[in-house]
């Protein structure tokens, strides 16, 4: 794999589309375990992304990502606006040199969002957050390109981790975020922010895949 | 849901407006969700914010003695870095500014990734964070405990330092020391409708209440039936005052006293219980030295209740004391 | 019907004792439901009062510069003139009392029968009657205008008059004039219940809203569909311009907004509606000199709110802004 | 007839009864078109009465009087005790010179009652209020004395007077009070305070004819 701007940017869209048609489901999650909010939150983001996109599309992969963080940073708001935008702003860093993303750059990218996110939010895995559908995804992937598995097999390993990740949160109580001040600590509930977060590595993966 | 509004998207914005036109004394920086002071002042500045639907908190404490400025983000929503940021900057007199933050993940995470840009800028910048909300257990581990009420008395406290011309770290200490010695505990006999939900977060049968619920319309630790105001009193009181004990004994203490009704909650209902917990800490041998009725921290119409306890030395006591102009708080 | 509170008998008689207990500078006379200053002053005495459930009215008025004592009856219903007659001892240093009543026939009997029998004690006193709900037609042949919001307006002109030393002649006349420059009205988007009858004096479907209503529960001149804030804005405040131009111009005038909520409205909405108001007053060229916004004068737990306008001239402007030490009402 | 304070206490008693007997009615009419608590006002007044019965049986018909005016003035408050309280002081002062009430000592007190709560209301007959059934009992009074009809005679018409001025209310608009803020001025309801004091006059009858 090899993207540029013009192809991330692709992504974005199909991503945004996707996020459009599961409004219903997202709010029901953060509505049985926060404020409801999650969906609007994200959805908004994204849509927001999608307007810029023409701009997007000329920028670096490094001057591309730290806009798109600054976007969702201001558009998202809440929790999930500072994540991802701390996890964009890491990415832009880290992909810094990078004129385009290949497999080893998207391990920095992916190495760099999640340690930003477990910094910004102070949590672990297993603690119910967003962070259950990356962690994992970012260890098969370093795992597999370790082993030497190919492009696809790789990829595919990442998106399978990340959905498996997002609905082992299911049976995790919540230590950070609103989930924490339910009685049950949101046990039985699928973590929202999850739930989002392996969309968009999965649609990553089908993006590339079907390309 | 039936409110007095046009377009739900634009409750914020028309809000803090009106908030602007209501008060000279402040300007609303629009599209930024701040509401700071028109008058600056040489001294640390002094902000502080969150979702919004707590109103007057924050953007009526605003005013000379309290608050330089009030960030405001969506219903019950943080604000962004680039918000909080605005309001740094709106408070900043060159002295830094103290950021008196909420105990949401959310509201911390938000605050800190402006101070974080902040500090980019070269502006000295520096926060407390206020959880005395005794329902839920306190840790190091998990978030623990969330901001409630009593994040209005450290908003007097630290303004008050500020305005005594204080530097940001004795402004901090002072503000810490306050929120070491604040405890607060409510209950709620009716939820509340976050417009984004459309349902409330929790449901309440005709003779029942829910006891220590946040303001978010967030579930609280537990159902029971309805209870008279002085059973209301003793479980909330006995519960604070058994927390302060594991960290500062309560004998003959002084304290502030705030009765804070959560938004659809009669005045009358709060003096009533006014009644009885003062009755109950009389028993108790503490001295209230000052009483605080009212609407402080609401939870849009949720209707119920807090009651919040602040230990007071000396130092608190003159801060709670010196003169302050906020529209909500005026002294 | 869900309250915190103890037996329905005494909630009043809790309420006021917590009133006290919040508020040093006052003392509660008991059994006699009068709240009146602690400080007597060698002045002309204010006093207002009527049926409770309207807190902060009356007894959050009660402060140097506003009212000496509140006489609280029950819930919506008259004080008696034992209890009137009470509050204006309280009040009485030797310069007479003026009393503010709302003008209800109840009030207004029970009012001047304590007066009645005030002279029997050769006390001096008078009374003004406000009456500036425009919702209902003003009539010299039945009772005519209700007494709502506006009314604080008045306590805190009368109170600024009579600090200022004036005689009970002039700060009726003051009082008076401020009566005939008032104007208010209101919405409902839910009703209250009176202990007493246990149902709500009347109901509005989800998407109703009640117009011009009182502050009991009674009902409106109608229903209509729930309104955006800018057209509740236009409704309200078009009718109380074309009812001070019956009798004064309004061309430039300056005016003290009040913006109140009726118990159960979030701030957020009052804010939103304040928005409204003022631009509407701006396409009219009527400047707004000073903006209250809150809950001034409630109706138990009815969500709605009203819009008070009191046009200005120097004397007016002058009362307003003198200082008043009340808890609800500081300046 | 002629009666001792002793005789009016039973009659107080008597009426006491009958209150608490029809709670449910009367709140049912103030609650229609007032605020729903007459019945509350009026019951505790009488029963506040029935309480302090001893020490008003041992007074004077005119202390007597001028006790139960300013027990009712203060136990009632509302409308009703303002007006019921200034008309037992007005009866008080019109039966000075009284040992006992005769016909002729009643009708100087109704008189004095009527005239007393025409003022304090500010009200005329046919304004809806309790007016309209003590007005025209005192005119059957004052005429059918004149008219020379047996006591007997002169009670029954007294008392059909009142009820029927009473029931006349339902047709009135109101002027006064709160009915007066009703849409339909009150229109089709009978007033609260009018039958109130229409079952004043007919049980003081009722006592006298069965005595
Ligand atoms: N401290 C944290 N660290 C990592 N993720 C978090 C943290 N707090 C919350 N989250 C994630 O954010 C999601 C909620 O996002 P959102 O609903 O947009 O924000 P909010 O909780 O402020 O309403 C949660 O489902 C969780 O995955
Ligand atoms: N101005 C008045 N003059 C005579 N009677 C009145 C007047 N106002 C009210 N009333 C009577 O009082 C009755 C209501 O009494 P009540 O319910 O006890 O008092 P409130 O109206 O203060 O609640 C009415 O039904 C009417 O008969
Ligand atoms: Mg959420
Ligand atoms: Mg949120
Ligand atoms: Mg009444
Ligand atoms: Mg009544």
């Amino acid at each position: 794999m090899n993207l540029t701007s013009k192809d991330y940017v692709e992504y974005i869209k199909m991503i945004s589309k996707r996020y459009e048609g599961c409004g219903d489901y997202i709010t029901s999650l953060d509505a049985a375990t926060g404020d409801g909010d999650h969906w609007t939150n994200i959805n908004s983001g994204f849509l927001k992304l999608v307007e810029i996109a023409d701009e997007l599309e000329a920028l670096s992969i490094s001057d591309m990502m730290k806009k798109i963080g600054m976007t969702l940073m201001s558009a998202v708001g809440g929790s999930s606006g500072v994540l991802y935008g701390s996890a964009y702003l890491a990415a832009a860093k880290a992909a810094k040199e990078s004129e385009t993303i290949t497999i080893d750059v998207l391990k920095d990218i992916y190495q760099a969002m999640l340690d930003a996110i477990m910094q910004r939010g102070n949590v672990q895995p297993n603690q119910k957050t967003m962070i259950d559908a990356i962690y994992p995804a970012v260890q098969a992937l370093k795992i597999s390109i370790a082993d030497g598995f190919d492009e696809k097999e790789i990829l595919v390993k990442m998106k399978d981790a990340a959905l498996e990740g997002a609905q082992a949160t299911k049976q995790m109580e919540a230590f950070r975020g609103r989930a924490c001040y339910q009685a049950d600590k949101g046990v039985g509930h699928l973590d929202p922010g999850a739930v989002t977060m392996s969309y968009q590595i999965e649609t990553f993966v089908q993006y590339i895949l079907t390309k | 849901m039936k409110k007095i509004m046009n377009q739900p998207e634009n409750i914020i914005d028309e809000m803090l407006k009106g908030i602007a036109k209501a008060n000279k004394d402040v300007i609303y920086c629009e599209g930024k969700g701040v509401i700071a002071r028109r008058e600056k002042s040489d001294k640390v500045g002094i902000i502080s914010g969150g979702g919004s639907g707590h109103e007057p908190a924050h953007a009526g404490y605003v005013g000379k003695g309290m608050l330089d400025a009030a960030v405001c983000g969506n219903v019950f929503s943080s604000p962004d870095p680039e918000r909080i940021l605005e309001g740094i900057r709106q408070a900043d007199s060159g002295k830094g500014v103290l950021m008196i933050i909420k105990n949401y993940s959310g509201d911390y995470m938000n605050f800190t990734m402006a101070l974080d840009i902040a500090e980019l800028e070269d502006r000295k910048a520096n926060y407390v964070i206020v959880k005395d909300d005794v329902a839920v257990e306190d840790s190091t581990f998990s978030t623990g405990r969330r901001g409630i009420a009593g994040t209005v008395f450290v908003h007097k406290i630290a303004g008050a330092k500020a305005q005594a011309g204080a530097s940001l770290t004795e402004v901090k200490e002072t503000a810490e020391k306050a929120v070491q010695y604040i405890r607060s505990m409510g209950v709620a006999l009716s939820s509340c409708i976050i417009p984004a939900v459309g349902k409330p977060g929790f449901v309440l049968n005709e003779n029942e209440m829910e006891i220590g619920m946040g303001i978010h319309g967030e579930p609280g630790v537990g159902k029971s039936e309805l209870k008279t105001s002085t059973e209301i009193a003793e479980i909330l009181v006995s519960r604070i005052l058994e927390d302060f004990e594991k960290s500062t004994s309560m004998e003959e203490a002084e304290v502030a006293l705030m009765i804070n009704g959560l938004g659809a909650t009669p005045l009358m209902e709060l003096y009533v219980l006014n009644n009885d917990v003062q009755e109950y800490l009389e028993n108790k041998k503490i001295k209230v030295y000052k009483t605080f009725v009212g609407n402080y921290m609401t939870a849009l119409e949720m209707s119920g209740c807090s009651v919040t306890l602040l230990k007071l030395d000396d130092e608190l006591k003159e801060c709670l004391d010196a003169p302050c102009n906020a529209p909500n708080f005026k002294v």
